[in-house]
């Protein structure tokens, strides 16, 4: 039994980033219908906005996270309005939008590694707390982590379930025609969107190192399990990524816990093959 | 040829079918009509016979005199190898192959698109590019060597490449619309002859009923998903209920 | 000059790559983003069948190749069905998992420790890489031969049949999904040769040359280059990989404080270059209708344009070594 | 209110009608004609889904020739397609919330009359609409529609698909709309008879063309048969 007990405990802790990246990630693809991969360096983004504010000036620790995710929100926006809207409105396919996406991301990136450095960056950490809990150990950063990933989780899916405004964007993403005829002004509502996606990544990022540190990378190592985990949950249903990253988390420590971490990986990457194949392809 | 359906239905949600024959066979009269008001599953009805659509019941078999073909178990493109073919109602082609590679695409038996072919010089065969032009001088492009640019053009194309097939049997979804009145009536006159000469059967899927009193031998009426009657166009439009189908009266 | 037949050899090796993938994108609209994947695996299944069971070249790519070949053609049954989406994130998840398991397996592989050495396949004392080179070479020449004879053949044309409509080349008789599972065991496989003969040319592996980079700089280069012109391949290498890996990092004189920011700039330039192209410029550099005249101005154009940017290094660099040289003077005035 | 100058329209290549003209009045205005006479990309066109391709559209004064979809709904024009007229993964209650979103009437009091004009709705409203009958869908195409408090509603074929029954309910809420609402109808419809018996001007469509615009009482059926080809 430790074992199961065990898996959600580490699961949980290890896939309270994924949880919000998969459900900002899976925002934009519900709408779009296109695989974002320059959403990974929004996540990174949002990491380096908290250390900008943390360190250069001086904010406190748990303050500083706020207008980072604002910030990442910011960013979001803009690379919808000057690349992605642009393409969009040029009819470029979903298959190019997704090299599109990629050419965005390294650009991000390497702008972000020209300008930083290569080189992790930390935060001014608050002390390091360890608490015992249920026998099992963890720091107060990871714990007040999954705490606010719940609270921002749980504001995200009654964003989408529970108010006019989540009508709105499953409607627009539902039936785009016919969310026109019922007044919705579809780019309005996208800018929104991004932002809503952009906020979910850059709190995401800035909580995938567990509040400690940040490095240009960080994204891109965890787009593609985001894009997984997004695309097994289902047709573009922000109630499914949640599902399905929580499990993937909580999978992953599974595995990890009776063998090596790797194979985690590559049993998740060949399910992922096998869960698409099943499906016949159906992503958006 | 023959098609025969047996049982064919077709529900997409549990229940209420969009499609329904209990028996029906099309193609024994040479040019044929099917027609129906909108939603009477004339589009569903040529999806299950060139297998696009999987049926929720019973069998479509092809007859062409001798062999008696199943196709349920068949791909798209095994049917068309059997010689059944089909125009596009929506506005279907290949947008960087030119009218000339669009034609020669499909005159090319399937099977001839082999790699070793491709260090061979074979890509021109006379045989196919005589017969292209033979359709390029019937029918004008307005630069064949180019790429269809109108609707209408597209649409021509469309025939063109199902002719060039040499179906056996041709169902034409919906033919004239886009289409200009003229190149209508020269597709028509070439779909006479054909059926004339025995070399293939038409079926045709009309709005432009006109079209349809005018050149076919007999008519299928198609509504709520069965059909409900048939015979020649003459006894097709007596019939009360054909007019009542169509317009509620 | 080692050095310069090294690159040039990597060269190849990214042109033959892109090559293929021009068949399955450019061609038959397949989005393989596992690029990385099938070239690592033939890569490491020579180098360990060479290093750990010292089998004969040949006879390594050889059972490399035929392993390969069956792996393709059972991802393909399963994913080319699929939406292009989906096939791009299958892709993908194979080379995250070839990736993965080259550190996982140690037993095999050395995991991070690394692999070595690999000897080449012509072994003619002192003439080798010249040979390896020429090799490659005669590999890459001879597919460029057989693209443009495809571009032309009546397999080329029900190639891009399929990419523009493929429900419509079914409809035509044309047996689809057939075409596409040759094509792409068939590249793929290709794809894992240019690994294993990689795996002589790198002569030690390591896991972090198994890197989804890889991937993208072809997929960059095929799209800069032009995805449906039979030159775009070789055209989009030379202006990403020979202008910043060759030409910049080994020719141009660069100081050593800024050459480390060099690969940064490459990549942030390969992806302004990817978005610009995109929105701009969808078909590439060359378009699917560019002649060999076009493609000579271009190249014109594409020297020019290097020249400039060399010039703009240049003038960067001196001075970044001026302000240097006056800060040294400043520290040692004080 | 809405008026039609010269319009033409089409899809892609096609161009499907050719040089419309009709101005709708307060009334139930029909638009018949057989499959393929144009009918469902006229109605698109009026609700700016489809841009023109000529002509010009003027509604309550104003120019909307270039005006976009979500704005002239704003202004009053309700639409209702043919086929997708609701949101398949929202809720029944959600469809209707979101056709609420214009106009300036309490949400609840407008939500309450679309219930009680179908109260099937009612009964039904936490389902998806996606799991709705073909009736029971076309009934909230039509309350998402009412909910908007609209002027005039363009109005695709409601009764393709629909069983007789379901026909008769569906066109007595259509003439209750128009008699204890205000609103006004333009009505495409393939189904003649039963839009005669409520429509008070016909105009017909074949093939694309104008064939003829007439009183609905003043149209007989050998008039229509010929538009029909039949």
């Amino acid at each position: 039994m430790w074992i199961i007990r065990d898996s959600i405990f580490i699961g949980l802790l290890e896939a309270s980033p994924l949880i919000l990246a998969a459900m900002g990630f899976t925002l934009i693809y519900y709408l779009n219908g296109f695989i974002n991969f320059a959403y990974g360096e929004n996540m990174t983004f949002g990491a380096y906005f908290a250390v900008m504010l943390n360190v250069g000036l001086g904010l406190n620790f748990y303050v500083a996270i706020i207008p980072a995710a604002l910030l990442a929100g910011c960013l979001s926006v803009a690379t919808y309005l000057f690349i992605f809207r642009p393409a969009l409105n040029r009819g470029v396919k979903p298959s190019e939008m997704i090299i599109l996406s990629v050419g965005l991301s390294f650009m991000l990136r390497y702008g972000l590694v020209l300008f930083v450095g290569a080189e992790n960056a930390y935060l001014n950490e608050p002390p390091i707390g360890f608490y015992n809990f249920m026998g099992l150990g963890a720091t107060n950063l990871q714990l007040i982590a999954l705490i606010l990933v719940i609270i921002f989780a749980l504001n995200l899916y009654w964003l989408i379930y529970k108010t006019n405004f989540g009508e709105v964007i499953r409607g627009l993403a539902n039936n785009e025609d016919l969310a026109q005829v019922s007044g919705i002004n579809p780019h309005k509502v996208s800018v929104r969107v991004w932002f809503i996606a952009g906020v979910a990544g850059g709190l995401s990022g800035i909580f995938s190192g567990v509040f400690a540190l940040a490095n240009p990378q960080m994204g891109w190592n965890l787009i593609l399990i985001t894009i997984m985990v997004s695309i097994v949950a289902g047709v573009g249903s922000v109630r499914g990524a949640l599902i399905a990253s929580i499990v993937a988390g909580i999978l992953t420590s599974f595995i990890t816990l009776i063998s090596k971490p790797l194979y985690a990986e590559v049993v998740l990457l060949l399910a992922f093959i096998f869960i698409l194949w099943q499906r016949g392809g159906k992503t958006a | 040829m023959k098609l025969h359906m047996q049982g064919l239905s077709k529900s997409y949600h549990a229940g209420h079918p969009v499609l329904d024959v209990p028996e029906g066979t099309l193609g024994e009269y040479g040019l044929e009509g099917l027609i129906g008001p909108n939603g009477a599953g004339k589009s569903t009805m040529m999806g299950l016979l060139t297998r696009r659509i999987a049926p929720s019941t019973g069998s479509v078999t092809l007859e062409d005199g001798k062999t008696t073909h199943r196709l349920n178990p068949l791909k798209s493109h095994d049917v068309a190898r059997l010689g059944l073919v089909k125009t596009n109602q929506r506005i279907q082609g290949f947008e960087s192959l030119t009218i000339r590679d669009s034609l020669r695409l499909a005159a090319t038996p399937f099977g001839q698109e082999t790699y070793r072919g491709v260090l061979r010089d074979t890509t021109m065969d006379a045989a196919i590019e005589t017969e292209i032009d033979a359709y390029l001088a019937r029918f004008k492009f307005d630069d064949p060597d180019g790429f269809a640019k109108s609707g209408g053009e597209k649409k021509l194309l469309d025939i063109l490449r199902c002719m060039i097939l040499k179906p056996r049997m041709l169902l034409m979804d919906e033919p004239t619309a886009g289409l200009p009145d003229d190149v209508t009536q020269e597709v028509m006159k070439l779909v006479g002859e054909k059926v004339k000469a025995k070399e293939m059967t038409v079926v045709i899927v009309e709005h432009d009923l006109e079209l349809i009193w005018k050149h076919c031998k007999y008519v299928h009426f198609l509504s709520e998903g069965a059909i409900l009657f048939h015979g020649t166009p003459k006894d097709v439009k007596k019939n009360r209920v054909v007019a009542e189908k169509y317009m509620g009266i | 000059m080692a050095y310069l037949l090294f690159s040039l050899s990597l060269l190849l090796v990214y042109i033959g790559l892109a090559q293929m993938l021009h068949v399955q994108f450019g061609l038959l609209g397949i989005p393989n983003f596992g690029v990385v994947g099938f070239w690592g695996f033939g890569m490491y299944f020579v180098g360990v069948l060479q290093v750990q069971l010292s089998m004969s070249f040949v006879d390594a790519m050889i059972l490399s190749s035929v392993i390969l070949a069956a792996i393709s053609y059972g991802l393909g049954h399963l994913i080319l069905r699929l939406e292009r989406q989906a096939i791009l994130c299958a892709t993908i998840a194979f080379s995250a998992i070839i990736a993965l398991l080259v550190v996982t397996e140690k037993w095999a592989t050395m995991g991070v420790v690394g692999l070595g050495t690999i000897r080449y396949p012509l072994r003619v004392f002192g003439a080798e890489e010249v040979l390896h080179f020429t090799l490659l070479l005669v590999f890459v020449i001879a597919a460029q031969l057989y693209l443009h004879r495809l571009h032309g053949s009546r397999l080329g044309r029900l190639m891009i049949a399929i990419r523009d409509n493929e429900e419509l080349a079914a409809s035509l008789g044309k047996d689809t999904f057939r075409v596409k599972l040759h094509a792409f065991t068939i590249t793929a496989t290709i794809m894992g040769i240019l690994g294993g003969l990689s795996a002589a040319l790198n002569q030690f592996l390591t896991p972090n040359m198994i890197v989804p980079s890889i991937t993208f700089a072809v997929w960059i280069s095929l799209v800069l280059g032009g995805k449906e012109h039979a030159l775009g391949p070789m055209m989009g290498v030379f202006v990403t990989f020979g202008i910043f890996d060759i030409f910049i990092e080994t020719y141009a004189p660069v100081s050593p404080e800024f050459a480390v920011l060099v690969p940064n700039i490459k990549l942030f330039l390969y992806g302004a270059l990817l978005v610009a192209v995109l929105l701009y410029r969808p078909s590439g550099f060359l378009d699917k209708d560019t002649t060999p005249a076009d493609i000579l101005g271009g190249i014109l154009r594409a020297i020019a344009a290097t020249l400039g940017g060399v010039i703009t290094a240049l003038s960067v660099t001196a001075k970044g070594v001026e302000t240097l040289a006056a800060k040294t003077k400043k520290d040692d005035d004080a | 209110m809405l008026d039609v100058t010269n319009l033409s329209s089409g899809y892609g290549d096609v161009e499907v009608l050719h040089d419309i003209n009709f101005s709708v009045e307060s009334e139930i205005f029909a638009v018949l004609g057989a499959n393929g006479a144009g009918k469902s990309t006229l109605l698109m066109t009026l609700a700016k889904l489809l841009p023109l391709r000529g002509g010009s559209l003027t509604w309550q004064g104003t120019d909307v020739t270039q005006t976009r979809a979500y704005d002239l709904t704003a202004a009053g024009i309700a639409y209702v397609p043919q086929e997708h007229n609701v949101f398949p993964d929202l809720s029944v209650a959600e469809n209707l919330s979101l056709g609420g979103l214009v106009g300036t009437r309490p949400k609840d009091e407008r939500l309450a009359e679309v219930y009680d004009l179908f109260p099937r709705l009612a009964d039904r409203k936490n389902q998806f609409a996606g799991s709705l009958s073909g009736g029971e869908g076309q009934m909230l195409a039509v309350g998402r529609a009412l909910m908007q408090d609209p002027k005039l509603i363009l109005l695709d074929e409601p009764s393709a698909g629909l069983s007789p029954k379901f026909v008769d309910i569906l066109f007595e809420k259509i003439a209750d709309a128009r008699a204890n609402r205000g609103v006004s109808i333009v009505l495409a419809e393939q189904n003649a008879v039963k839009t005669l018996e409520v429509a008070d001007r016909v105009l017909v469509l074949s093939l694309g063309q104008q064939h003829l615009l007439e009183d609905a009482k003043a149209l007989d059926r050998k008039q229509l048969m010929e538009a029909y080809h039949i």
